[in-house]
């Protein structure tokens, strides 16, 4: 293992310090128990949370900003958080009109957040729960923890950040996240594993002519691993759970989101996307809205995620709505 | 710690030395237990908890709990605010429930120690929903309960521990056919199999630190 | 080698044409011979164009646009772009005003704009080139070809970008682009090599615990190899020769950059940038401006490079002023 | 072949026999190639010239060169638009001065032959500034020019190339043990010890090519 850390048990602090000194115009970082909060937010507007184990960089402090995040709880790496920073986040993201947990389905993140939420509520702050559930990779939610929150959590934030930011309701920025998540399917694969810092080997051994179809954002395991494929081969395998599942009809607008896992250069991404495109539109879809790059990680795992949101014109207005964040920036 | 005495049952002292114990026995077994979680999960179960147990090691140093049911709650609180994940809410959960059950009691007696461990499985069923089989911490803390409350019958409070620890064991060995159906490693389906459960293989070692903490309060105090 | 591509020879060509789908609203992709032009551009406008070979994402192509650059050249993999597609896009980017040539400084980029500014020149198009060289790796210069351009390049294109923008001329922009590579050094490492699609196998060897620094942008070797060290050590060796350089004085304002080379996530860049901030800020300078992530790429390379950049005022609203292309956007 | 004669030199087939010699040679060793660069370089000078003469190839396919000097000016145009990196300008000037050397001669002998090569020498140091010893083709090319000279009084077009194809050679093997001061290897300091220069093994295989047809198309002339 060779990465730009110095003790692997202060890996996130450290780097959450970094990114608090880089970006000190947008976000406050709160040391002690660690989380991250926006600067100058409009008082009386929903507060939007998110977090999770860390390792998912920009994920989810770089979206703490304009229109999207008012707080972020990075947890260790792949870990999630603990209710003793999520509650401090809480009330920092809450300005009275209450605060939207958005948490990715994962065991951890719901129990933790759960915990969370209750002790929040508890000292009178109202708190709405948005579960990302965008992994079409696991097939059968019964015999399974469920489907598991993905790329999609990139796009639940920004759109009910700025449904949040233009002034709805606790209640209505917690329904168009939700609204986001109905309509969005995510598939990833992994070229190969990453390394968790304090772990010190990968997570898991993928020979040098396997890749692992299905993968999580935690270097998991994913559906199935099979000998190595082109780009245009695995994005077919990638597209096709996403279409059965999401059943958009021929007309439907959607969004088309090439994420890369962190080792994978852009360059490939965009040769991932050039065949997606084709795809959809060969399905008769129109991609209104593209997202490429590195946006939800897996330390420096190679691979890559596809998601494809269904657009309706509330949620291409809110997806065009001005963001302001480290991480995701326009129109301002 | 035979100057609080034991004739009663175990006191908080024991339950001191066992969450010491249970710091050093999952320190030593940080790199194993990641190790399983690395098989079939994300590889951060050992570091997870000994993050939490240390933590608790060092709030010992501060204070001392007054009953077991002190130390339980103190031991809950650090374990969710500090080790993340699923092992935290769940384990956390566990010693809550456990310390709920025992109330103010100064010392624990087989009666008394069933009830802290049926109330913390229960609690662990209640947040994580997983059923026996379905290779989780419930099957080493399911057979542990029903071994424990088998040898309350007549047995001291030690030898309610020492079953309740060798039941985990085996359980916890049990969960390695099984196919995963809560937490990470239901994803992985048949690719589970083969492969010890992590949060078992955890919960049966913090439980054999019960036993052994419960065995030598035993000879501590049958030598005072 | 596993990469998300189809043909490794069509690697570029794939990859370009999907970036050009993703971003229809900015730019154009001519594909033979290739080269990416901007949309919108207001017409008598000193063009800016840049190029070099490909793997060095989002460099330059990811840079065409609003206020940055009026055509990119994107070579093969790390070799050159030849004349015959220099010489189109600087047609492209002319709107009158003549174009500027942003080159890096390797024998072949130099040899081949050279080629392609003369016979540009010979159709009428006036052409001056900003040569950068910011690369403090390189000790001797007499007895080498000369320090390489790396980071520099990206703060070369922003602000001299800014100052065509503005309505400089073409002698105007051409000096402000030197006056940034004047005041701006780079230093990088390798923690891991990167391969080659088309070569299939690794540039170089760099054994687990060995990292290589001083690294240009194309896989070649460095300065030297030294056993790994933690992300403190190595910001510290990389700033030492950037400042002994530079000889910034106490009080200067400056810029920092910290670029990942396309494998390091972004979390690791954060705690190199971190601690760079703590050894300028020591000191005496005023860390003004900031840039983390990855810029200037050396496809899936793990590493990272750090730019100083001695700002004054005029660099500095240059750099401020609103850029909208595809991987740097602000103010619009 | 042997139609345009060659009594008087090496004609236009000849030079067009050594650009497809060439683009074979270049083929063959295109892995070769970049491996050498790869040492000291970038590892793309096998796969740079590889594109360029399958061009010149592909270019030949559909207009026939009349004179030498119009071959050479294909192959310079070609190589200067298709190989990219320092080695495209470079062989691409190389051949334009060639091609401007002889002018639109039928046949090249032996006067001219060396004419070209020094003309192709010197143009490739006017682009590159490098002087003999700093680990570039022109530790091929210089030696190839001198004995190419010396071949000349009295020797036969196809001797001229053989002096220059065996010296260029040699001059690519004289390359291991310098320092490179001029392209990307001079960032390598020490560490070029002990590598042969690409260009450098390059320009022996195409200086090879050029024997190699001049010495089949000698054949070729004899058996008509
Ligand atoms: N729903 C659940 N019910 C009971 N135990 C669970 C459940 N989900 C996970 N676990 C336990 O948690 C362990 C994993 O803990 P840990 O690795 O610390 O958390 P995470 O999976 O979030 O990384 C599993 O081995 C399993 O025993
Ligand atoms: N200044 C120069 N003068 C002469 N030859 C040079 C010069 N710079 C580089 N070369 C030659 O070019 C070769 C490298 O070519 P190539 O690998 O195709 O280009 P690049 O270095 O741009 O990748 C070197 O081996 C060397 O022989
Ligand atoms: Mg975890
Ligand atoms: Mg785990
Ligand atoms: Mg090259
Ligand atoms: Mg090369």
């Amino acid at each position: 293992m060779k990465k730009l850390i110095n003790d692997p048990k202060a890996v996130v602090d450290e780097s959450v310090e970094g990114f608090g000194l880089a970006h000190a115009d947008l976000v406050t970082v709160h040391p002690d128990p660690l989380f991250v909060s926006r600067k100058n937010a409009k008082t009386g507007k929903v507060g939007l949370l998110s977090g999770g184990g860390s390792g998912h960089e920009p994920l989810h402090a770089g979206y703490v900003g304009f229109g999207m995040l008012d707080a972020a709880v990075p947890g260790a790496v792949f870990t999630s958080p603990t209710p003793d920073a999520i509650i401090p986040a809480t009330v920092a993201a809450n300005s009275g009109a209450g605060v939207v947990h958005i948490v990715k389905n994962y065991t951890g993140d719901v129990l933790n957040f759960e915990t969370a939420a209750e002790m929040a509520q508890a000292e009178g702050i109202e708190v709405r729960t948005v579960l990302v559930n965008d992994d079409v990779a696991v097939e059968d939610s019964l015999y399974t923890a469920g489907r598991r929150g993905v790329g999609g959590t990139v796009l639940v934030e920004k759109i009910a950040g700025a449904a949040a930011e233009r002034g709805d309701g606790l209640d209505a920025v917690a329904a168009i996240g939700q609204r986001v998540n109905d309509n969005v399917r995510t598939m990833g694969v992994a070229l190969s594993a990453c390394t968790v810092p304090h772990a010190g080997v990968p997570s898991f051994e993928l020979a040098e002519n396997e890749i692992e179809i299905g993968i999580g954002i935690h270097g998991e395991p994913g559906r199935h691993r099979i000998p190595m494929e082109n780009a245009d081969g695995i994005t077919d395998r990638l597209l096709e759970p996403i279409l059965a599942d999401l059943k958009p009809a021929a007309g439907d607008k959607v969004l088309l989101f090439v994420n890369g896992m962190g080792g994978t250069p852009s360059s490939e991404l965009y040769i991932v996307y050039r065949h997606a495109v084709k795809v959809l539109e060969a399905a008769g879809l129109g991609v209104e809205r593209s997202l490429v790059g590195n946006y939800i990680t897996a330390l420096e795992m190679q691979g890559c995620s596809i998601s494809v949101l269904r657009l309706d014109d509330e949620m291409t207005a809110l997806w065009d709505a001005p963001v302001h964040t480290p991480a995701l920036r326009w129109g301002m | 710690m035979s100057d609080t005495g034991t004739g009663q049952g175990l006191d908080a002292a024991w339950a001191v030395d066992w969450l010491l114990r249970s710091a050093a026995v999952v320190a030593d077994n940080r790199v194993a237990l990641s190790e399983l979680d690395r098989a079939i999960g994300d590889g951060d179960h050992g570091e997870n908890l000994d993050r939490g147990f240390s933590a608790i090691v060092a709030k010992l140093d501060e204070e001392e709990p007054a009953t077991p049911g002190a130390a339980f709650k103190m031991a809950a609180m650090t374990l969710m605010s500090k080790v993340g994940g699923a092992a935290g809410p769940l384990y956390g959960t566990a010693f809550l429930r456990a310390a709920t059950a025992v109330g103010d009691a100064d010392a624990l007696d087989p009666t008394l120690l069933v009830a802290a461990l049926t109330a913390a499985r229960d609690g662990v069923v209640a947040r994580g929903k997983a059923e026996p089989g379905e290779k989780t911490m419930i099957d080493a803390w399911t057979p542990a309960v029903d071994a424990a409350a088998a040898a309350a019958a007549g047995g001291s409070p030690a030898d309610v521990l020492l079953a309740a620890a060798e039941a985990a064991e085996a359980g916890a060995v049990a969960t390695d056919p099984l196919i995963a159906r809560k937490g990470r490693a239901s994803y992985l389906g048949e690719r589970a199999i083969g492969h010890r459960d992590p949060g078992a293989a955890s919960s049966a070692l913090i439980l054999r630190a019960a036993a052994d903490a419960a065995v030598s309060s035993g000879t501590a105090g049958a030598g005072a």
